[in-house]
């Protein structure tokens, strides 16, 4: 493939035979829109009229308050239309879908979100839509199911593998080789064969674009950190991605530390050892795996960063120290969720969770003058049934337990 | 050479048969019985994958195969064992099949000298197109071991000629979208998409679809050179046991 | 009272006297800061960092093209940080909590997005906060109490009266009686006594504003009809308000039709037989009473509607006939939902699918020339339980019954 | 006049008792006795509440006693004629308490007359405010009916002296912030709150506050002129029966 595909040594599309036309053709249509002068227009003007770009920077003053450190800015991907970062780059797929004349669109998803906004925009612009889900986060993110068959998508629980992430995609994989005619595959994250790191780096990057100008504007000084969650890595390229040549920006990507690092019940591929470049699902990065090269199991309370490889561009970033990469524990989690939710009012998703409590735990030893920017890639409201058995609720168990008895009536 | 191994095989055959397997799945003496199955039934050559957790270019048969047999502890040193032993006992050409990742960890020099040392006749890595494959082309090539490259009906006739160039031993031609596993249908585009397969390479042409019968392996002749068998066998060997397996492979050839 | 504390023969302040120094109170520190030219920037200020206005007009065109009748635009509050256009009031009513230098809130809530939105206020502001939610209520919107509890509010169910959201409001009232030296009362939507209809209305009056600026630059002309859902009242006077003044702009309430307005299952106080003028809840507008002025139950399928008063200002609009009303059934909001889930990937509460059902009922009667606007005041995640009831969702049953079955465990 | 007949009863009492009772709770039938009882206790003057659904300045008690009433049949009419009869049979004053909408519905016109006719002899009306009652207090005049308003520790000298030139019969002082049937504290603060009401009417002055002994009463001597028992006896009448409200009462007067 041609060398854009590479990130240093991570990225290429290692992929079948009976794909490479469609992506190759892929290739050509994302290329020609990006060279276009009124595509951005086009997808930016999609974005704020039908999801509500530019979301704000919220400046979080109560937090600042509570940790004494630096100034806490909060940027505010949950306020999209369906509740995360991953519209961005759904809706510029779908932008690409129609210029390659597709009627139909499949995806995998984790967390849900992706597969919410992929049913959301398959229903705005009239497509057939298949989404692929391991049966683990079937049950886990219940809720984003029923959204998306009532948006009017298929949801296929994949019961093959570990029954993750990795698992919907090499579904949606076989799936695409299939019937690439007339289907285009809309991968959620910046991971996968090229040009997806590419091209879903370049629609989430509208992320740190506003940012850059929100704070520029709010505070005539760029942050000091930036602290996004890593799973297949889309929303921290989105963010980082337009501070790349700041060298005073230092970008924190924060995996999942599930149970510990040290009890290999996680998903970190780059701050955990244990993780070795290696090549699958049509891409060569770092992956959890054994010494054969079989993928191990991950874990993480969150959903959308359970997930065994990681951006080919986030690999190399990684190798060349721009990007400090750390992880949170399920428990340091649910502690970060609960205080935002009670100094600020506002409640992040699992997944950006795992930002939220590297900033805190960082935020203390920075200055008053300097700031720092968490992305909170999406809301919790997905979470509930994970969140609630997390806190423990016991009125919300009888309150389950109770729908449950009506059914059974 | 693998290539004139199959030249020499269609002198008194009109259409040669490959089978395939799983390493491992559901035990590797179950896998010995199957390879003595098959070599008893006649097939002329034998893919023998080693398992990996993601098998994008593979069906849900393949599949579950792969993962039985990493759960039952299959590694891939175990594999490389099990694929010797098959080529020092029987006469026929084995390749092995599996996944970039496999090769990539092993390391492609490691990973092909092995293969060299034990007899093992050359490779097909579905997801390692030769654009990605530098390394791997240069040792198969050092070792001169067969790399087995893919056609498929969306390949366009110059990049047709391209894979021509790097590949060994054979071209594989998947007869339709989709990955393993699913039926094909035997129509003029079948024809249409061969005969193009043929005017894009100098090498023999394997065919893989959904064979079940004589009469699909009587529909190659003269369109390709070796009918690929995958998924029926396993699916026999699960459903009917592997006598059924034999009787199948002895009514196909 | 005052003269302004009237609309026609509605309003007014209906109120324990022990009340009455606190309302007192309450209209100087509005009036202070309606008449302060600080107040408005600082509060749009506040909206436009914390929460995402102004919220987009999204163009329906695949509904436009279904229905081939008016162009169809859908204001998107439900875009809103917390769901509904509820934030709005509160954000207002806690700048004034501020100004007043008050540390506890209390507020009613039906839907449960007021008790959210009071919730996260709450915590935005610090301050102290109790909710009352009807005990029906609790039971129909649990996800949104778990929230609140998450953030820090204390939710009391209510299990006096008919145990909707009025018997929250008295409720809210009895405790505001015991402690409003240190508690402001946020009522939830444009009614109750004065100032709370003046001042609601005054807050979510952005919405129309907005709407305003928004058409006449995509457009360059007004919409011939607004449609909004007619709970309380708030969503459809900070709509309608703006347009006040154009008679060329239809203006529609959209009230519950419950099980259809025949049956007398409904919350239908201005478009059905029924209702007459009365007093309760501190102020005089249409109540749905029996003949001795006994209040009536009421029944719909969106708690945010199932209410038995009405804004006093909406009241005086149907006598003056400046506002049309009509009424939505469940039935048709739950298909009106479908067809917006479907057609346009947009998720309306079913609060807000009551202006959808007759934006869809009537818009094809409209020429293409005509543009009409739907409020979409809140999305629909919240409704889950209901609507997959609604929908008698097979898996979705499935999936609450093993729920349950882990916590027998 | 209702206050004249106050002023006299208190030339030979140092202290009056009103209680409340909430019309057909349990039913018309124990109502009827729970007044003679109150009656035969010495109580004197009483308040009768016509069952409103939405009692916003009533606690959880009075609350639950409303809903049941209504529950159970409770109308407007019916609550006339109990207190008509009530009036008819004994010879204390009997006041009607409700909320506007009650009134309201009947007509300010209407209701009053019947008051009138019933021989009733004033009205409280909690959620009614001189201020939103125009028509209530014209009516009420017309009929000389003594219309009862309230202080309460929020309210502000001048709005006493403005309240107390629309009252009539005799002032209503809450006790302390919150509904009825919560406890209040005797203290300091109520000495200066109740001297503060007794410089702001020529009216007689009523205080209602959680009364549980005879000691609370006699706190009330020279502060007040009439203690309000409320809740208390509808508690009691619910845990322990008519015959406790008896003895509570005339342990009290
Ligand atoms: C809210 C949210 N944040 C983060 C992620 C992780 O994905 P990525 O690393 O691509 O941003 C997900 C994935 O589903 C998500 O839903
Ligand atoms: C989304 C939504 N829309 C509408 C309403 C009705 O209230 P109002 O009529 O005050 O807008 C509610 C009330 O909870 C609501 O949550």
């Amino acid at each position: 493939m041609n060398d854009n595909a590479y990130y240093g040594r991570y990225g290429g599309a290692f992929i079948p035979e009976i794909l490479r036309a469609t992506i190759k053709d892929l290739e050509r249509i994302f290329d020609a829109a990006r060279s276009d002068d009124t595509f951005w227009p086009e997808f930016s003007g999609l974005m704020s009229s039908y999801s509500c770009r530019p979301t704000p920077l919220t400046f979080a003053g109560n937090l600042t308050g509570h940790f004494s450190g630096a100034r806490i800015y909060i940027k505010r991907e949950d306020l999209n239309h369906t509740g995360a970062h991953k519209i961005n780059n759904v809706m510029g797929q779908g932008l690409l879908t129609r210029r390659m004349g597709k009627n139909r669109v499949i995806a995998e998803t984790g967390a849900g979100q992706h597969g919410v906004a992929t049913a959301t925009m398959a229903a705005k612009f009239g497509l057939d839509c298949t989404i692929y889900m391991s049966k683990t986060d079937v049950l886990r993110q219940r809720p984003n199911v029923f959204w998306m068959e009532r948006l009017g998508a298929r949801v296929i629980p994949v019961t093959s593998g570990s029954r993750t992430l990795k698992d919907a995609i090499n579904e949606a994989m076989r799936d695409w080789s299939a019937h690439m005619d007339t289907t285009h595959y809309v991968l959620g994250t910046a991971c996968g064969p090229h040009p997806f790191p590419a091209m879903v780096t370049y629609f989430q990057s509208i992320i740190g674009e506003e940012v850059r100008t929100q704070i520029l504007k709010s505070e005539n000084q760029l942050p000091s950190r930036i602290y996004a969650c890593v799973g297949g890595g889309s929303n921290a390229m989105g963010i980082f991605s337009a501070f790349l040549a700041d060298d005073s920006v230092e970008l924190v990507g924060v995996e999942a530390g599930g149970k510990g690092l040290e009890t290999g019940q996680h998903a970190a591929r780059l701050c955990a050892d244990g993780a070795r470049a290696g090549v699958a699902q049509g891409y060569k990065t770092y992956f959890l795996q054994d010494a054969d090269g079989q993928m191990k199991k991950t874990h993480s309370i969150a959903a959308g960063l359970d997930y065994v490889g990681v951006s080919p561009i986030l690999s190399h970033l990684h190798d060349t120290r721009r990007v400090r990469f750390t992880a949170a524990t399920d428990d340091d989690v649910i502690a970060a969720m609960e205080l935002a939710m009670q100094k600020e009012g506002i409640i992040p998703a699992l997944e950006s969770a795992h930002a939220f409590a590297l900033a805190f735990k960082e935020a203390p030893a920075l200055s008053g003058d300097e700031i720092i920017v968490i992305n909170q890639s999406g809301r919790g409201d997905k979470d509930i049934f994970t969140i609630a058995d997390a806190f423990d609720d016991p009125k919300w168990k009888s309150f389950i337990i109770d729908h449950a008895a009506q059914y059974h009536a | 050479m693998l290539e004139s191994y199959l030249r020499k095989r269609l002198e008194n055959k009109k259409i040669l048969t490959m089978t395939h397997m799983v390493m491992g799945y559901p035990s590797f003496e179950v896998s010995a019985e199957l390879v003595d199955t098959m070599v008893a039934a006649g097939v002329d050559l034998m893919e023998l994958q080693i398992p990996f957790s993601e098998p994008i270019a593979d069906g849900p048969v393949i599949l579950n195969a792969n993962q039985r047999a990493l759960a039952t502890g299959a590694t891939v040193a175990k594999c490389m064992d099990f694929a010797g032993r098959m080529a020092d006992t029987h006469k026929i050409p084995f390749l092995l099949m599996s996944y970039s990742n496999i090769l990539f960890q092993q390391g492609f020099g490691p990973f092909t000298r092995a293969m060299a040392v034990k007899n093992l006749a050359g490779a097909i890595v579905p997801d390692l197109p030769p654009e990605e494959g530098a390394d791997y082309l240069r040792e198969m090539g050092a070792h001169q071991l067969a790399p087995i490259f893919i056609f498929s009906p969306t390949t366009p006739g110059d990049r047709m000629t391209y894979l021509d160039s790097v590949a060994r031993g054979f071209v594989y031609c998947v007869a339709r979208r989709g990955v393993t596993g699913t039926d094909t249908e035997f129509s003029r585009s079948m024809d249409t998409y061969l005969a193009r397969c043929r005017r894009h390479t100098r090498l023999p042409l394997a065919v893989g679809f959904g064979v079940t019968a004589k009469k699909d392996v009587d529909f190659l002749v003269d369109r390709a050179d070796i009918a690929v068998i995958g998924t029926q066998t396993i699916r026999l060997m699960e459903t009917k046991g592997m006598g059924a397996v034999g009787d199948f492979l002895t009514a196909l050839t």
